[in-house]
């Protein structure tokens, strides 16, 4: 077992950890901060496969921005965890055999069938990290242009969207 | 030399985790959150994918999806609070008033 | 980038832009008067249908083959234009009377409609993508707009986690492919897809993207969210998201299947039988039992999405493949037109509080307003596919393609499903003539001329389909 | 075609007038009738029908002097369609110049005859209105057995034979809302259905043969068969003789549909003079004459047929005896006549059955018309008794006086309606000849006519009667012991009824006020019965048995073909004649000595006991038609229509499956909706089934977010799991 | 450029546009624009048979102009008129303006919507009998459901709205089968025109089969043929007078006239091979029809019962597939529209009167109302065949042809059971015709009578215009009955030729 097998081993465990911890959290303040902590170990992840870039955005924008968002409104709205009730009792169970299976499938078509071939980089190949990032960018803003366009309509459109929903107007209360 | 099969096995793993918390969960913000962890999941697909081809255009693909979970986050975020405004909930149970 | 990659979005670029002037210019248009930004919307709608209908015939591809610029792409442009315009003319009194006249409501409509647009220019999984989201997220802001209403809200609520979740299988789907394919482009996974040997990887990741897709048309089993947001929702923007959205998520599909993934075409093929089939059969069959006519409309856009996914049936039969997405763009336009003029009908009886919405409140409307419920009757028609109306042209049109393509039982199912959708649809043509009530209707102008021009057209194309049908085979020429 | 082409064709061309006098009689009195007098009227019909008396007559000349040689005349195309040709085309020759001779003649007198009878009736039966209708029937009767007698092919025939059918129903029912007694009831309308129904069924027999024989023949033209009638397999020949004998057995009543007949004497007793005695029951006998070259091939089918005959004669003859209605006796004899025409004709005696149907056509009528003027009377002398005290105005003068005064009287004729109506449900019955008796004294002329009737169909000499049937006892006795002794044991039967009737009817003492006071008849009604009388007494001169006396066999010879002429054989007519004597000789004992008394038991019925019961219940073949024909017929019409029609197709298929599955698909609850009301309630009932919302439909659309998204889930495990078996 | 055939199937569409832009109340003024233009377009219907040319058994005045002709659509906008529809469209435009005549007083509410219903249905009819375009064809044979639909639904009696909506399901399910199979065939022919189709020929038999049976099941379900008649009374029973003698008159011999037109020399070996079943139905249904009838509490019931028997006699005829069968079959059809639907009349007339339609309250009407009660009878016996009426002719000639073909085999099994079966369905019209005739007018005075004066005014008999409604069928149950030469000279060349194709056993 190489190094590199159980580095990665032990971050998917921590991974799955967390997003478990997330899952089974009562707590919605505790959710948010296994997401945190799944974030990072992913952002890790990015770091391993060589994507410097990336795995700055997922702490900064992910684990940073979205996540404090979240737990800003958690706060906000104090409903960090909620009454019990059962309204859908087989929702649970069904949930969770469907879950299971989707996994199996999941497992046994990645797996057995569908195995993507290839190895991923290792980290000591990933070249300087300034280089890759203009590359980036020079990419993003030639061959990428119009999705990135498309991103920062989205992201006023949305903007004006959360502006919208959230806006007293006046007289309307 | 790590094949990539275990990211995508990881990443499937974490997506069906997410998946389940929609499912079974009831506060829309932890629902919210598990659709996070599955498009975080399929970026760190993406991340492992491009990583066998020494390609930018998967990481490229994940900045766009992240911005875009950003901009879900904007609208989603408001929109429940929105409805706790008016419901004093976020469980997602309460908001089945449309039905049949 | 340089002027022709610009010229392939130029209609896009025209509305986003426009969009983003109005954005600004509303702010500055007093709260009553916010009919003007509709009229300007209406406007910028209008000029793009005018710069789109001018592409007719060009062919490009822009961007680095991230967007194409074709036959296919400016038909459906130009419909999604048209149900914009409708859309708009469908709101302008309508937000009025329910007292949510916010300029926002026709900006948010037109990035709505942008998305759309570039979802049917899109040959980029990625851009794809974003133009889902584009088109989506001010769905969600407008199902929502009715807000403080609960019903308003829930919907919003509903949609944007559904969408969002769909969101999450889509883009595990484009990873796959990109894993499978080592591209997010077409025209690339169309190459890689034609050399390798195995393509379940691909198959695995296309699945996956018809579920992101499928739910955007509301197919069974991904329709679920469709009723609720259909009945919650503002009328108008139900009106616009049950054709736009289709129109978006279909031309998508379209594309992308019927171009990327004819290798992995036996393997597609019976998953989109069995979908197809389910879509019908539970969409008409559950609209039997409605009794609130949106919800009934609801069900029905769920049934006609099943007809329109028969069109993708066959997509891995070459010999067909054109004729049956020829089928599929003109059913859509049938659809459109029909779908807007009975949504209109609807908005005309539709009252503060939700009232005017239930199948007995159309009691007698063939003797209050006779032209109100002709025209409905003639939308309900033409939903069955009845002579003379579209409808049944684009039926025809639909199971002609799958008989082509030899796919006989689904086509019995689709007619037998017909025949239960004329069961619910008669019932709205019963209430109208054959009970007696006293409806009253809102007469606003933009909604009565919606109505009549659909109505017309609804008829009139019904006799003269060739411009057409000749025009929808010309737009996939290009495609395959 | 057209034969007659070449042949001088005389008055050929008038044969469409036979039909086309009637119709325009009917349509004279049918369209401006309702402004006509009543005079009027009776003379436009008796016009017509005795116009088409003069045309028959000229025929007649024209065929004679053409020698008897076939005459066809083409009036137009009627179905030409594949093979199949038909043509109105009439047929001159003859056996049907015989025939219109006969119609036309006996009707004309009838017709006459009915415009005193019906006067009188319709006054009784208080509406004078439907005077008109009665000849509008009759001149309709005239055409459609015009059509039958004079048609060049069965299927022309058949127009006419249905033709006649139709006049049969409307002139039983011609009193439709009442009953023989004239109370409110629907027993003639039931006699008048039953007759066409049972004709109906002797039809499907007709049509049957009438297929067989163009498939065989390739034709339905006369000759076109006749010719090919030595070609043809025999067996397919006798099944068309056979199938026609079923038709011939509806029309001419023979066993086992008679049945119709004697119900048939609910109309008007004209009616049942010239329909049910002298001409339409007789062309049964007509047709198997005409169709004597099929016959004549087929002897097994000739046996058959003769035997159905002779045992309808002795089996009406039976029933006959123990009736009391007078005109149901003469029905029965009626019947038991026609058995003796469908003997002769069966065993190949053409002449002899054609003959017997001439006379008969005398007598019977005669017999008819004449129980019809002592019904009338009865009926007369019933009023007259009824109403000595409030009027001294007879019934008849009374009607006259009110029809020439016109309105003023309104009033009073409306009250007497009253009274006799109210009077009617007593239910005087004027034909039960218990309430008869010494008529003879109050009805003299009528008496002898009766005499004359009788005598002739007791079969006495030198009466018309004699002569025909002893020409049919003696051809029954050179063919077959078994006919001739059935034969003969119905004429002795035969003498014993007419007998028992005459003493009943005219002799002793009036057993009811109402025989005691009766009243001749009018003029307008005896003398058409002396002109009858006189031809019953002299018709035999038409063929006797005489060598060059054989003159009906001559004429006829023409048309049939070669026949015997028979001599006269005195064992034959001796047995008969004395027979005859002994049995009137028995009915005077019995009826005669000691005249019956007011409400006295049949003398017979203390001899026979049951079976003059069951002579008496027509051996309770009504019954038993109607146990296993009409019971078993409306049972199953009713089952299919409600059970298998209406509850299963209807309600059940439909419903049920259809509608229900629609139910059961869009959850709406099986159990209460898989009713009737299925489909109705979905309609208009959208309040009802909301709240019938299944538990189902709510668990599936629940409005829950996560249970929408498990639904999604389902789906890509559903897809991916396709793949992953795929 | 001949344009007579457009001209005769659109010419109601004149007083469509004429309705729609008349307003108010003037209900008078609506049914005459109604009746005028109905009686126009028969008008055109007798130019169009003048010019029709009886002995040329081919199409005729034909009209053919491309359509759809993109897109690998091969459509033409293509009418013609043969021997064996020009008899159905004289019968259409005949009875239509007879159907508006006799709603002159039973329909007062919503008048101008009736009458354009109505128009509208004509077009459709007609399109149906003169499209040569199977698409065409399709369009207009579910184009006549919907006006129908809003007749029944709209002016019919208390379960309308059932009923409606029963007659439009049923015969829409038959028909969806039926575009199916014309789609197929327009894929695979590469043409939707039937005389081209029908050039070609060559469909494999066991796809013939299926197609024949996809088309049957439109056509059957509309006849109606047994077992699939369980809208029929339903759709009579409710529906309006005018609405009952069009349905009866014509629109249940779209189905009959389908089977000639399509099943017939579309598919001649399947239609070969389907004529023993088709005959055992056709027989069952008139042995069934006719004793269902005869147990039927309602008129309406009766006769509506009572057409399933009468159809089943155009089908046996039609599938004994000889001259004698088809021609009597088509025949049939007319008389059946004329009898039928002046029975219909009748009874809307009575009905219009005392508002009943159970047998038990009538009685003794013929007393009252003569001339009711003759036409009536004529019509009735009209309806149960009696020679020198026009229902002999046209069931005689079809048990002949039946018989015929039993005897040639083409039944197989069947023989000529089936002829001799259905002959005993002439003895059971008898007894349900007369049933009903006895039942309202003979026998005593029904209580009707009583309780109709009791709302003070007597039960009249027919006025003018009902006389001058019915007078015209009465003329043509004479003529067919007694010198239906000419109608069988204009069918029979038509008629042969479409045997001619038949690849008889």
């Amino acid at each position: 077992m190489t190094l590199d097998l159980a580095l990665f081993l032990l971050l998917a465990l921590i991974a799955i950890a967390s997003a478990l911890g997330m899952l089974l959290s009562k707590n919605a303040v505790y959710s948010a901060l296994y997401l945190v902590l799944n974030f990072v170990t992913v952002a890790v992840f990015y770091l391993l496969l060589g994507a410097p870039f990336i795995a700055m955005a997922q702490i900064t924008v992910y684990a940073g921005a979205i996540m404090v968002l979240f737990l800003f409104v958690i706060m906000l709205l104090g409903t960090d965890e909620l009454p019990k009730s059962q309204v859908l009792p087989w929702q649970r169970p069904l949930a969770i055999v469907l879950s299971v299976l989707l996994a199996a499938e999941a497992t046994f078509l990645l797996v057995t069938k569908a195995r993507p071939a290839g190895n991923v980089l290792q980290p000591d190949e990933s070249v300087n990290t300034m280089e890759n990032l203009r590359q980036l960018g020079m990419l993003l803003f030639t061959d990428y242009l119009l999705p990135f366009e498309v991103v920062s309509i989205l992201l006023l459109v949305a903007m004006v969207g959360a502006i919208i929903l959230t806006k007293k107007e006046k007289g309307a209360r | 030399m790590i094949p990539v099969d275990y990211y995508i096995i990881l990443s499937a793993i974490l997506f069906v985790i997410g998946v389940l918390g929609v499912l079974i969960r009831r506060n829309a913000l932890i629902i919210f959150m598990s659709i996070e962890l599955m498009l975080n999941a399929a970026n760190l697909a993406i991340v492992a994918f491009g990583s066998v081809i020494k390609s930018f255009d998967g990481q490229i693909f994940v900045f766009f999806v992240i911005a875009v979970a950003a901009a879900e986050v904007a609208v989603g975020l408001a929109l429940i609070v929105e409805i706790f405004k008016s419901k004093r909930s976020i469980d997602v149970d309460q908001m089945s008033s449309l039905k049949g | 980038m340089n002027q022709f990659d610009l010229t392939t979005i130029l209609p896009i670029t025209i509305l986003t832009v426009w969009a983003c002037v109005l954005l600004l210019v509303d702010l500055f248009i007093p709260k009553t008067r916010k009919g003007i930004t509709a009229l300007l919307s209406a406007l910028g709608l209008a000029a793009t249908l005018g710069f789109t209908l001018s592409q007719i015939g060009m062919e490009d591809s822009g961007f680095n083959g991230m967007v194409a610029l074709d036959g296919f792409s400016t038909f459906v442009n130009a419909l999604l234009l048209v149900s914009g315009l409708l859309g708009v003319a469908l709101a302008y009194g309508y937000v009025k009377r329910m007292g949510i006249e916010r300029g926002e409501y026709y900006t948010l409509l037109l990035f709505s409609v942008v998305g759309m647009m570039l979802m049917a220019q899109a040959t980029d999984l990625i851009v794809v993508f974003l133009a889902l989201e584009l088109l989506s997220i001010p769905l969600y802001v407008l199902a929502a707009f009715s807000r403080p209403k609960t019903d308003s809200e829930e919907a919003g609520l509903k949609y944007f986690l559904l969408g969002a979740f769909s969101s999450g299988f889509l883009v595990y789907g484009i990873a796959l492919i990109f894993g499978a394919t080592q591209s997010t482009n077409i025209f690339a996974i169309v190459e890689s897809a034609s050399t390798s040997t195995s393509n379940l990887l691909l198959t695995i990741g296309a699945a996956l993207l018809l579920i992101g897709f499928g739910f955007k048309v509301a197919a069974v089993p991904f329709h679920m969210w469709t009723p609720d947001v259909y009945q919650g929702a503002p009328t108008a923007v139900t009106a616009f998201m049950s054709s736009g959205a289709k129109i978006a998520g279909f031309a998508a599909l379209l594309r992308v299947f019927a171009t990327a993934f004819p290798a992995i075409a036996t393997d597609m093929t019976d998953v989109l039988w069995v979908l197809s089939a389910a879509t019908m059969i539970v969409g008409n069959v559950v609209a039997i039992a409605q009794t609130d006519i949106k919800r009934l409309l609801a069900y029905s856009s769920i049934a006609h999405a099943g007809y329109i996914l028969m069109v993708f049936v066959p997509y891995g039969n070459e010999n067909v493949v054109a004729t049956s997405v020829a089928a599929g763009l003109f059913y859509l336009v049938s659809y459109a037109f029909t779908n807007f003029g009975a949504w209109g009908v609807v908005i005309a009886l539709e009252k503060k509080e939700g009232k005017g919405l239930a199948l007995n409140d159309y009691a007698g409307l063939s003797k209050r307003h006779p032209a109100l419920a002709a025209a409905m009757a003639v939308f309900m028609l033409s939903l069955i596919g009845l002579p003379p109306t579209i409808g049944l042209i684009g039926k025809i049109y639909l199971f002609r393609a799958v008989i082509d393509a030899g796919f006989v039982w689904l086509a019995i199912i689709g007619v037998l499903t017909s025949l239960v959708s004329a069961f619910y649809y008669l019932r709205v043509i019963v209430v109208m003539y054959m009970k007696d009530g006293e409806p009253t209707a809102e007469r606003e102008p933009w909604l009565d001329m919606t109505t009549a021009v659909t109505a017309l057209v609804t008829v009139i194309v019904s006799f003269v389909p060739q411009f057409l049908f000749a025009w929808a085979s010309d737009a996939v020429l290009k495609l395959f | 075609m057209h034969l007659s082409e070449t042949a001088n064709t005389g008055f050929l061309f008038l044969a469409p007038w036979l039909v086309f006098f009637p119709v325009i009689g009917l349509l004279i009195n049918g369209i401006f009738g309702g402004r006509l007098s009543e005079r009027m009227v009776g003379a436009v019909a008796s016009l017509a029908s005795g116009a088409a008396f003069v045309v028959s007559l000229l025929l007649f000349v024209t065929v004679s002097g053409s020698h008897g040689e076939a005459m066809r005349w083409h009036l137009a195309e009627w179905i030409h369609i594949g093979e199949l040709s038909l043509d109105w085309t009439f047929r001159v020759d003859s056996l049907s110049t015989t025939m219109m001779l006969v119609v036309s003649g006996v009707g004309t007198l009838i017709h006459i005859y009915a415009i005193g009878y019906m006067h009188e009736d319709v006054r009784f039966k208080s509406d004078p209105g439907r005077f008109r209708r009665f000849f509008v029937f009759l001149n309709l009767f005239i055409a459609a057995m015009m059509i039958l007698v004079s048609g060049d092919s069965y299927l022309m025939l058949f127009v006419g034979w249905e033709g006649v059918g139709l006049c049969s129903f409307l002139l039983i029912g011609f009193w439709y809302e009442m009953d023989t007694l004239a109370r409110p009831s629907w027993a003639n309308s039931d006699a008048a259905k039953k007759a066409f129904i049972a004709n109906r069924v002797g039809d499907f027999g007709f049509l049957i043969a009438g297929f067989l024989m163009f498939f065989a023949f390739g034709s339905f033209q006369f000759d076109a068969v006749f010719a090919k009638a030595h070609e043809v397999p025999h067996e397919m020949i006798i099944a068309i003789t056979l199938f026609m004998l079923i038709g011939v057995a509806g029309k001419s009543a023979q066993i086992p549909l008679y049945v119709w007949l004697p119900d048939a004497m609910a109309g008007p007793t004209p009616v049942s003079a010239l329909i049910h005695a002298a001409t339409m029951v007789t062309a049964g006998v007509y047709l198997i004459t005409r169709s004597a070259p099929l016959y004549s091939v087929v002897h097994e089918a000739q046996n058959i047929v003769a035997l159905v005959g002779a045992i309808t004669a002795l089996f009406a003859a039976t029933i006959a005896v123990g009736q009391y209605d007078i005109k149901k006796v003469l029905a029965y004899s009626t019947i038991s006549q026609l058995g003796f025409m469908v003997a002769a004709v069966g065993m190949g005696a053409y002449v002899a059955g054609m003959f017997h149907l001439v006379t008969h056509a005398f007598f019977k009528a005669l017999l008819f018309l004449s129980a019809g003027s002592v019904i009338l009377g009865v009926e007369r002398g019933h009023h007259h008794a009824a109403h000595a005290h409030a009027s001294p105005l007879s019934q008849r003068e009374r009607a006259r006086a009110r029809e020439s005064k016109g309105k003023k009287k309104e009033e009073r004729h409306d009250a007497h309606d009253d009274h006799a109506s109210a009077e009617h449900h007593e239910a005087f019955d004027p034909g039960d000849m218990r309430n008869m008796g010494g008529l003879r004294k109050t009805m003299p002329v009528t008496f002898w006519l009766y005499m004359i009737g009788t005598i002739a169909l007791a079969g006495l000499p030198p009466f018309a009667g004699f002569w025909s049937k002893d020409e049919i006892l003696l051809d029954a006795s050179h063919h077959s012991q078994t006919i001739y002794w059935l034969l003969t044991v119905a004429a002795f039967f035969t003498a014993f009824y007419m007998g028992r009737q005459i003493w009943m009817v005219f002799f002793g003492e009036a057993r009811h006020e109402a025989a005691a006071h009766a009243e001749e008849s009018p003029k307008v009604m005896t003398v058409p019965l002396m002109i009858l009388a006189a031809l019953s007494i002299l018709g035999g001169a038409l063929n006797l048995p005489f060598e060059g006396f054989h003159n009906l066999g001559h004429w006829l010879e023409y048309t049939i073909g070669e026949v015997e002429a028979l001599g006269l054989d005195m064992q034959v007519a001796g047995v008969s004649t004395v027979l005859a004597l002994i049995a009137i000789l028995i009915s005077w004992l019995l009826y005669g000595r000691n005249p019956m008394k007011q409400g006295q038991v049949d003398p017979l019925k203390k001899g026979l006991g049951p079976i003059f019961t069951g002579m008496e219940n027509k051996w309770y073949v009504d019954e038993l038609y109607h146990a296993i024909i009409v019971t078993p017929f409306n049972k199953i019409s009713y089952f299919l229509a409600d059970v298998i029609d209406w509850r299963f197709w209807h309600d059940w298929f439909h419903e049920k499956v259809i509608a229900g599955t629609y139910n059961w698909i869009s959850f709406i609850g099986l159990n209460e909706y898989a009713d009737q009301k299925g489909i109705d309630a979905i309609a208009n009932g959208l309040g009802v089934w909301t709240q019938n919302f299944s538990a189902t439909l709510r668990k599936v659309q629940n409005g829950f977010v996560r249970s929408y998204a498990l639904s999604v889930l389902l789906g890509v495990v559903l897809i991916l799991g396709y793949l992953v078996l795929k | 450029m001949n344009l007579s055939l457009t001209l005769l199937t659109f010419s109601p569409l004149i007083g469509i546009l004429v309705l729609l832009f008349m307003s108010g109340n003037n209900r008078n003024t609506m049914r005459w624009t109604a009746l005028i233009t109905s009686l126009v377009t028969f008008g055109v219907s007798i130019l169009v048979f003048t010019m029709f040319n009886a002995s040329n058994p081919d199409l005729q005045l034909v009209e053919k102009y491309n359509w759809i002709t993109v897109a690998g659509w091969n459509i033409q906008y293509h009418l013609g008129v043969d021997g064996l529809s020009i008899l159905l469209i004289l019968l259409t435009t005949f009875l239509t303006p007879i159907s508006i005549l006799s709603t002159w007083t039973a329909v007062e509410e919503r008048v101008k919507e009736y009458m354009i219903f109505f128009l509208l249905l004509e077009i459709g009819m007609n399109g149906v009998f003169l499209a040569q375009d199977l698409f065409l064809f399709y369009i207009f044979w579910e184009f006549t459901l919907v006006p129908m639909y809003f007749i029944i639904g709209i002016w019919g009696g208390p379960r309308r709205i059932y009923a409606a909506i029963k007659f439009f399901l049923y015969t829409m399910a038959g028909s969806i089968l039926m575009l199916l199979a014309i789609l197929w065939l327009g894929v695979n022919g590469g043409t939707f025109s039937l005389p081209e189709l029908i050039a070609q020929g060559g469909i494999p038999s066991n796809i013939q089969w299926w197609l024949f049976l996809a088309f049957a099941a439109a056509f059957a379900i509309k006849v109606p043929m047994w077992p699939l008649h369980s809208w029929l009374p339903d759709a009579h029973v409710e529906a309006p007078t005018a609405g009952s003698v069009i349905l009866a008159g014509v629109l249940l011999k779209l189905g009959t006239y389908g089977f000639v037109r399509f099943n017939l020399p579309l598919f001649p070996e399947a239609a070969v091979r389907a004529a023993p079943w088709i005959a055992l139905l056709a027989t069952i249904g008139i042995i069934y029809g006719a004793a269902v009838s005869y147990a039927q509490a309602d008129i309406k019931k009766l006769v509506a019962y009572s057409s399933v028997s009468h159809l089943g006699f155009v089908m046996l005829g039609l599938f004994a597939l000889n001259p004698e069968g088809i021609a009597g079959a088509i025949l049939q059809m007319i008389n059946h529209g004329i009898s039928t639907g002046a029975l219909f009349l009748l009874v809307g007339m009575i009905y219009e009167q005392t508002h009943t339609r159970e047998f038990k309250v009538y009685g003794g009407l013929w007393k009252i109302t003569p001339v009711f009660g003759t036409i009536f009878l004529i019509v009735a016996l009209s309806s149960m065949g009696l020679p020198g009426l026009n229902g002999f002719v046209g069931e005689f000639t079809i048990l002949l042809g039946a018989w015929g073909a039993g005897q040639n085999g083409v039944f197989y099994w069947g023989n000529v059971w089936f002829a001799a079966i259905s002959a005993l369905g002439v003895i059971m019209a008898a007894v349900y015709i007369l049933y009903m005739f006895q039942k309202m007018f003979l026998g005593p005075q029904g209580e009707i009578v009583d309780e109709v004066k009791k709302h003070g005014h007597a039960i009249r008999d027919l006025n003018w215009r009902e006389i001058v409604t019915v007078v015209p069928l009465l003329i043509f149950i004479f003529w067919i009955g007694l010198y239906p030469a000419p109608f069988f000279d204009i069918m029979a060349p038509a008629v042969d030729k479409l045997v001619a194709m038949m690849p008889l056993p």
